[in-house]
């Protein structure tokens, strides 16, 4: 079927599994090779809605950043959807559709200090955004990254966080709440919780910031960047929500007066103030 | 401008006839003591005039309850079509019209929802007039009359109908209708009389100026507490509103290997399960979370692209609650801080 | 069926204590099933059955006495999916609903007399003893649901099953409402989904035999049916019918509650 | 073998029956000195389990007994209330219910004839061997169990375990459309059950049995071949109302089984087909009479193996019967008298009743006391395994002695304690007897 006979907004384009990476954990990394242009060019934090046939959908942020490189998607195995793609061999397909969602606004980004938050799994969609950084670093100003986790053998992308820690260009700072396991690279904080490194770093009201995580993690993470004087005008929050269709359509993941897959999943924090029901960071 | 026609209730078993030649015909008929249902007829004797709010509201015919969306077969996914054929919805009030209005906003907007579209464009909408009983509140709603989301409307002048065309599709049927003469004068009268009589036979509703602000300002009245201690998590009241489009998406494998299907389900906001997401956390864990996203949803709206509220005032809800929380009206009325019913 | 059957999915369906209708839909669907699938075992249907490991199996019943304790284990060991079929393996069903209101040993004597050797146990379902890995419930199982959960347990998924209302059936079939409409004790909206709301689509209440739905409101179902005139503590027995575990009634706050359990 | 010697049959669990049973023969110096049917399906106490429910509630609950006869039990409760409260079905319901149990004739006699007993007459050890290897009996069984089956969801909502039966009546009426499409079923699939019989009937019973038991079964009016009614015959020449039963059947609990057995003054009893047939055989019109009197049933043959033959011939009657009642139904329906009397549970007294129906394995007793709420207070089930088991026992022990010559006789054992059908989910825990009366 080609591409201009499809009517169906659910339908998902086939792609074929070109490598698995493991990374910590249940969490691994899985490269793609898409035939869209619109897939092998997704924005920093948009997402994409990942089938595996006779399991079911989910949605996955996208995780590289490169322009046209390939489509990377780091999944947690939770469940049936998950589990199923665990399973999957390299030269096998999946469905992909999108990408869906507003990402980061990488635009008005050009030109100024950024600081990059992740927790935990929400590395994920911040990975699409250093890696796009990257790319054209000198469009941008002072970057820090702050990853934290549970667990120091939960780092995910561990050998290209080794690099990033070594580049003169980057502040990174990466803890763990818990050593188990190997330890962090070197250079790392080692232990403590993101609101420690961001307390740590010199973020301020330069600069504008990305946060992705768990939603516990939102509300602390928040106060902390106020503290530190960052405007709320400046803090983009990405955000999770139970989603379907990822078209505005099924009404899973509505917010309060939004939805998350067609508003966001990117927020600015002014905006996500004022919708009831936004529990992460206003509570 | 929208044409009038009159004619002869003598008449409607031939202006059935002719409905029926554009397709199948589906109509309201009763199914219980108290309740009626959308079914297709093959005689117009199996109307049921009477019939003010079916169980399920015409949005079924469009967006089934449940609809194979993909289906896929040694690696080649194909995507379902609908099998086009016509189908002439007759005897919609003004409510449900409203209620199909806001279905097509939803699934017109980008990227548009095929599989609803197909079918809606596959239809002609016969309206059809109603006295309200005590649970309609179209008119708090701003829903009571008709002005859009039909081809053709009636209103019941005693022996006769006024038919109103609004669409295109609507005129195109005009020649096969003999038995129309064009609305006099006398006709028009009565016809407004008919609308006016209507305005002044509602016995439930509220002020509804203030809605929103009083749904924004009440977000934590104990209300909503006592509400959701008596609610049952059903889920009834969703799949009965003509506006609720919640949906789930379910693989159907199939025991060979490698076949299956992509089906698409309606779901409801109320069943605990909805808003869950991944490590067990769940945006609206209890029922009064739910129960309040959804009075939210009906009466205040959602911000977004399709900035309205959403409820049509047809009482369903109200109608269809096992345990008697869904009387919006008397919500409203709680909210807003009014003793006295409408009288 | 042109594949070496040794080379099939073997597959086992066993039973404890219950009806043996879980046996008998899968008897009937057998011949939807063997072109994909190798019955190792199936005592009900077959002579020649085998112990060796199998891929799936379909365990009906519920445990009630030590030699179905000893089977469980066995069939546990030698099976990578353990599938709990029908209310009984699922829930504990009726047998299960008794246990909770009546000590075993007291029926026991009732029926066969103080002095029986009988041995037995509180009827419980599969998971109080092993790990289940899928659980269908039904009484009996619907057929469509166990022909898709088969169809991804051969293909190693997990499968999809719900744990919706029966309401959302119901409404979905167009039904009239029973409980408002006729005032029968509907327990549509405690019960999970799965029969295709087959008692109000004949007009019938929903007496719940799937089991509990997931998070089931069964504080606001005892007080609606109490309003509608039904005695608080027949309203108890009902919900508690078809295995609906005891913990989902510990923090009731269903005034009659604590009268009822006395 | 030497004749000093103390040998132990034991077959630990028989296949293909319903419910789990395992067999032990005990034979001392060529004697057979014991002879255990231990039923150790697991215990589940209906009579307790229905206590302190609603007696709309007893169809639902006792259909649990046994998805096989679930239709049997539904009816049976039913039976049970409506006698309790004198309530009288109309003429209509009534032929509903005779359908529904129909279906559940055709649908269980098919799985037991073709699935769990004539495997052994073909010598089949598994399924897909008797999927692949004798296609034509495989398919017999599908396509009737199919035709039973749909008769029972036609009626009742479901196979087994029926959801539209109810005391005082149906839900839900089935349309005239889909009756009269069933009826075309049951017309066509006539012949499938013809051949069925004959094809059973032409076997060479591999165990002979003489001795004639004494057979129970529901008295019928005369000229009638039905699976209704309220009188117990005899085949040793009494009758008796079956509200009477405890003083006919005599239950007895053995320490080494599960499952009670029913004796009749001492001598155990047979019940089922095989009982039907030699009781009104006589009285079967249409195929069914025609290859009956071609059988040896006829004769008065009742060798224990016949039973399947005699469960192939109601079959037969089952589906000439189920055609001829869709027509008195949409007459009925022309009538336009359906509206039976609405059931009412009159409160203020307690009330006390016994149902029986005749289900594919024999007569099933329910018998309930309840408050004048509706509460049930008492309950009681005999069912139709727990009255064969004392004579499955006893054929055992003749059979053993008849063949005592070495060789293993466990297949032929399994064979006939499988022809009587015993559904041992249901044997166990159903007789409620009054212990302290006992002793
Ligand atoms: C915008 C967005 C981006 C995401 N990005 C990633 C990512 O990069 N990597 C990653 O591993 N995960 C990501 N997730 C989470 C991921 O979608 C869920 O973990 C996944 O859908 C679970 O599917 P499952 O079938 O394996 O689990 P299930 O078996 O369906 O359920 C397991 C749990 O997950 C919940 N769940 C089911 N479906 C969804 C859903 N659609 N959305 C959220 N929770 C769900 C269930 O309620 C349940 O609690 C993202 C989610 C969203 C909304
Ligand atoms: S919310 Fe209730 S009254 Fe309003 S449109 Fe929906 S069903 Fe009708
Ligand atoms: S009849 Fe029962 S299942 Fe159906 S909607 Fe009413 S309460 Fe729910
Ligand atoms: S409606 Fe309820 S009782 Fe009836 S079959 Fe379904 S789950 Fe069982």
């Amino acid at each position: 079927m080609t591409a201009a006979s499809r009517i169906t907004p659910f339908m998902p384009e086939r792609a074929v599994i070109r490598s698995i990476i493991p990374m910590a954990q249940d969490n691994t990394l899985f490269q793609f090779t898409v035939d869209s242009e619109a897939l092998a060019n997704c924005l920093p934090g948009q997402f994409v809605q990942l089938w595996v046939p006779g399991v079911g959908e989910s949605p996955i942020s996208v995780c590289s950043g490169r322009k046209g490189g390939n489509l990377e998607l780091l999944v947690r195995k939770v469940g049936r959807v998950t589990s199923a793609l665990f399973q999957m061999q390299e030269g096998d397909w999946v469905g992909i559709r999108g990408p869906y969602g507003f990402g980061f606004p990488m635009d008005d980004f050009k030109g100024k200090d950024v600081c990059l938050i992740a927790g935990g799994l929400g590395v994920a969609p911040i990975r699409s955004v250093f890696q796009y950084i990257l790319e054209k670093r000198e469009e941008f100003g002072r970057v820090i990254i702050v990853y934290g986790m549970r667990h120091s053998n939960d780092l995910l992308f561990r050998p290209e966080f080794k690099l990033l820690l070594r580049r003169r260009d980057l502040e990174v700072f990466i803890a763990a709440e818990e050593l188990t396991g190997p330890e962090l690279p070197p250079v790392s904080v080692q232990l403590g919780r993101v609101t420690d490194l961001i307390n740590m770093s010199h973020v301020g009201p330069s600069f504008e910031t990305a946060v992705c995580g768990p939603p516990v993690m939102y509300k602390y993470v928040v106060d902390e960047l106020k503290k530190k004087g960052v405007p709320e005008s400046k803090i983009w929050l990405s955000l999770e929500r139970h989603m379907k269709c990822g078209i505005g359509k099924c009404g899973h993941c509505f917010i309060g007066g939004a939805l998350t897959c067609k508003a966001g999943p990117v927020f600015n924090l002014t905006a996500l103030k004022m919708l009831p029901e936004v529990v992460e960071c206003c509570q | 401008m929208a044409q009038s026609f009159v004619f002869s209730k003598a008449d409607f078993d031939s202006f059935f006839r002719v409905l029926q030649s554009l397709g199948e015909v589906s109509a309201p008929i009763r199914v219980s003591d108290q309740s009626f249902a959308f079914k297709q007829i093959n005689d117009p004797r199996e109307i049921a005039w009477d019939a003010l709010r079916t169980i399920l509201p015409p949005k079924k015919f469009f967006y089934p309850p449940k609809e194979t969306l993909l289906t896929y077969k040694d690696g080649q996914i194909e995507e379902s079509v609908s099998d086009n054929k016509f189908q002439v919805i007759f005897g919609v009030h003004p409510c449900d019209l409203h209620g199909l209005g806001i279905m097509d906003t939803i699934f017109e907007a980008g990227p548009a929802d095929t599989h609803y579209l197909q079918k809606r464009n596959h239809s002609l909408i016969v309206g059809l007039s109603c006295m309200p009983d005590k649970f309609c509140f179209c008119q708090s709603m701003g829903t009571s009359c008709a002005t859009r989301g039909y081809d053709l409307f009636l209103t019941d002048l005693d022996d006769d109908f006024f038919l109103q065309v609004e669409t295109p599709a609507g005129s195109a049927v005009l020649p096969q209708l003999p038995m129309l003469r064009p609305a006099e004068d006398a006709d028009k009268e009565r016809y407004k009389d008919y609308w006016l009589r209507r305005e002044k036979a509602f016995t439930n509703g509220f002020a509804p100026d203030n809605l929103r602000a009083t749904m924004d300002m009440e977000w934590n009245n104990s209300l909503w507490d006592d509400l959701g201690k008596r609610c049952l998590s059903c889920g009834n009241c969703t799949p009965v509103c003509p506006t609720c489009y919640c949906f789930d998406l379910v693989d159907i494998a199939s025991l060979s290997d490698d076949e299956g299907s992509r089906v698409r389900e309606w779901d409801s906001c109320q069943f605990v399960g909805f808003a869950q997401v991944a490590g067990d956390y769940n945006f609206r864990p209890s029922p009064v979370d739910r129960l309040k996203f959804w009075y939210r949803h009906k009466l205040h709206g959602f911000d977004d692209a399709f900035a309205s509220r959403t409820c049509v005032g047809c009482g369903r809800c109200t109608v269809s609650c096992p345990a008697g929380i869904d009387d919006l009206v008397q919500v409203v009325k709680t909210l807003q801080g009014q003793k006295e019913g409408k009288e | 069926m042109n594949k070496e059957s040794t080379l099939l999915p073997c597959i086992a369906v066993e039973s404890l204590t219950g009806c043996a209708g879980e046996l008998l839909v899968i008897l009937e669907n057998l011949d939807k099933l063997l072109p994909f699938v190798r019955v190792a075992s199936f005592p009900f249907a077959q002579t020649a059955n085998d112990d060796g490991p199998v891929d799936i199996a379909f365990v009906e019943g519920s445990v009630s006495n030590p030699h179905d304790l000893e089977k469980l284990k066995k069939i546990r060991s030698k099976s990578r999916w353990l599938v709990a079929v029908g209310n009984c393996a699922v829930w504990g069903c009726v047998q299960g609903g008794a246990c909770a209101k009546c000590k075993v040993s007291d029926m026991l004597a009732a029926v066969y007399g103080s002095d029986s050797q009988i041995e037995v146990l509180e009827s419980k379902p599969l998971s109080d003893h092993v790990a289940v890995d899928v659980k269908l419930s039904g009484c009996p199982i619907n057929t469509t649901q166990f022909l898709s959960v088969t169809a991804s347990l051969l293909k190693d998924h997990l499968p999809y099953i719900t744990h919706k209302p029966v309401c959302l059936e119901c409404k979905l079939n167009e039904n009239p409402c029973v409980l408002i409409e006729k005032n029968l004790p509907c327990l549509g909206p405690v019960t999970a989904a799965g029969c295709g709301a087959l008692c109000p689509s004949m007009g019938a209440a929903c007496y719940g035999c799937w089991g509990p739905c997931q998070d089931p409101q069964m504080d606001a179902m005892a007080t609606i049916l109490h309003e509608k005139g039904y005695d608080p503590i027949d309203v108890i027995n009902r919900l508690k019918s078809f295995g609906a575990p005891d913990h989902l009634f510990q923090r009731m706050s269903f005034q009659y509650n604590q009268e009822t359990q006395a | 073998m030497s004749d000093k010697e103390k040998k132990i049959i034991e077959i630990p669990e028989i296949t293909r029956v319903e419910g789990h049973s395992a067999v032990t023969v005990e034979i001392e110096n060529g004697e057979v000195t014991d002879v255990k049917l231990d039923v150790f399906e697991g215990t589940r106490f209906f009579e307790q389990i229905v206590l302190d429910h609603k007696y709309d509630e007893l169809p639902h609950i006792t259909s649990r007994v046994c998805a096989i006869c679930s239709t049997g039990h539904v009816l049976a409760a039913i039976f049970a209330v409506e006698s309790a409260c004198a309530f009288v079905p109309s003429a209509l319901e009534m032929k509903f219910r005779e359908l529904m149990h129909l279906g559940m004739i055709i649908e269980s006699h098919a799985t037991h004839v073709c699935a769990l007993a004539l495997p052994d007459f073909l010598k089949v050890k598994d399924l897909l061997t008797f999927a692949v290897e004798q296609k034509e009996a495989f398919l017999i069984w599908t396509n009737l169990r199919n035709l039973g089956a749909r008769v029972q969801t036609l009626v009742g909502g479901r196979p087994f375990h029926p959801v539209n039966l109810h005391v005082g009546g149906l839900s839900s009426i089935p349309h005239r459309e889909n009756l009269l499409s069933l009826k075309t079923e049951l017309q066509a699939m006539l012949a499938t059950a013809i051949k069925l019989a004959d094809l059973v009937l032409s076997f060479e019973p591999p165990i002979k049995r003489f001795s004639q038991p004494i057979f129970l079964c529901l008295k019928q009016e005369s000229g009638q071949y039905g699976y209704f009614g309220d009188v117990i015959v005899s085949s040793d020449g009494w009758q008796a109302p079956v509200y009477e039963y405890k003083s006919y059947l005599d239950e007895q609990v053995v320490s080494y089984s599960h499952a009670k057995r029913s004796l009749q003054k001492g001598n155990p009893i047979m019940v089922g087909s095989l009982a039907r047939l030699f009781h009104y055989g006589q009285n079967l019109k249409g195929e069914a009479g025609n290859i009956y009197r071609g059988s040896p049933l006829a004769d008065g043959a009742h060798n224990t193996i016949l039973n399947n033959a005699a469960q192939a011939i109601e079959i037969v009657q089952a589906i000439e019967r189920a055609t001829a009642l869709i027509d008195e139904i949409i007459e009925e329906f022309a009538a336009s008298n359906s509206q039976g009397a609405k059931f009412g549970y009159q409160t203020g007294n307690s009330k006390k009743g016994t149902g029986t129906v005749e289900c594919p394995r024999g007569t099933l007793y329910h018998y309930y006391e309840m408050d004048e709420t509706g509460t049930i207070t008492k309950a009681d089930m005999i069912t139709p395994s727990a009255q064969n088991t004392a004579r499955i026992e006893l054929d055992i022990r003749q059979v053993v002695t008849g063949q005592n010559e070495g060789g293993d006789i466990s297949g032929h054992l399994e064979t006939l304690v499988r022809a009587y059908d015993p559904c041992n989910t249901c044997a166990t825990h159903m007789v409620s007897i009054n212990w302290k009366n006992k002793e």
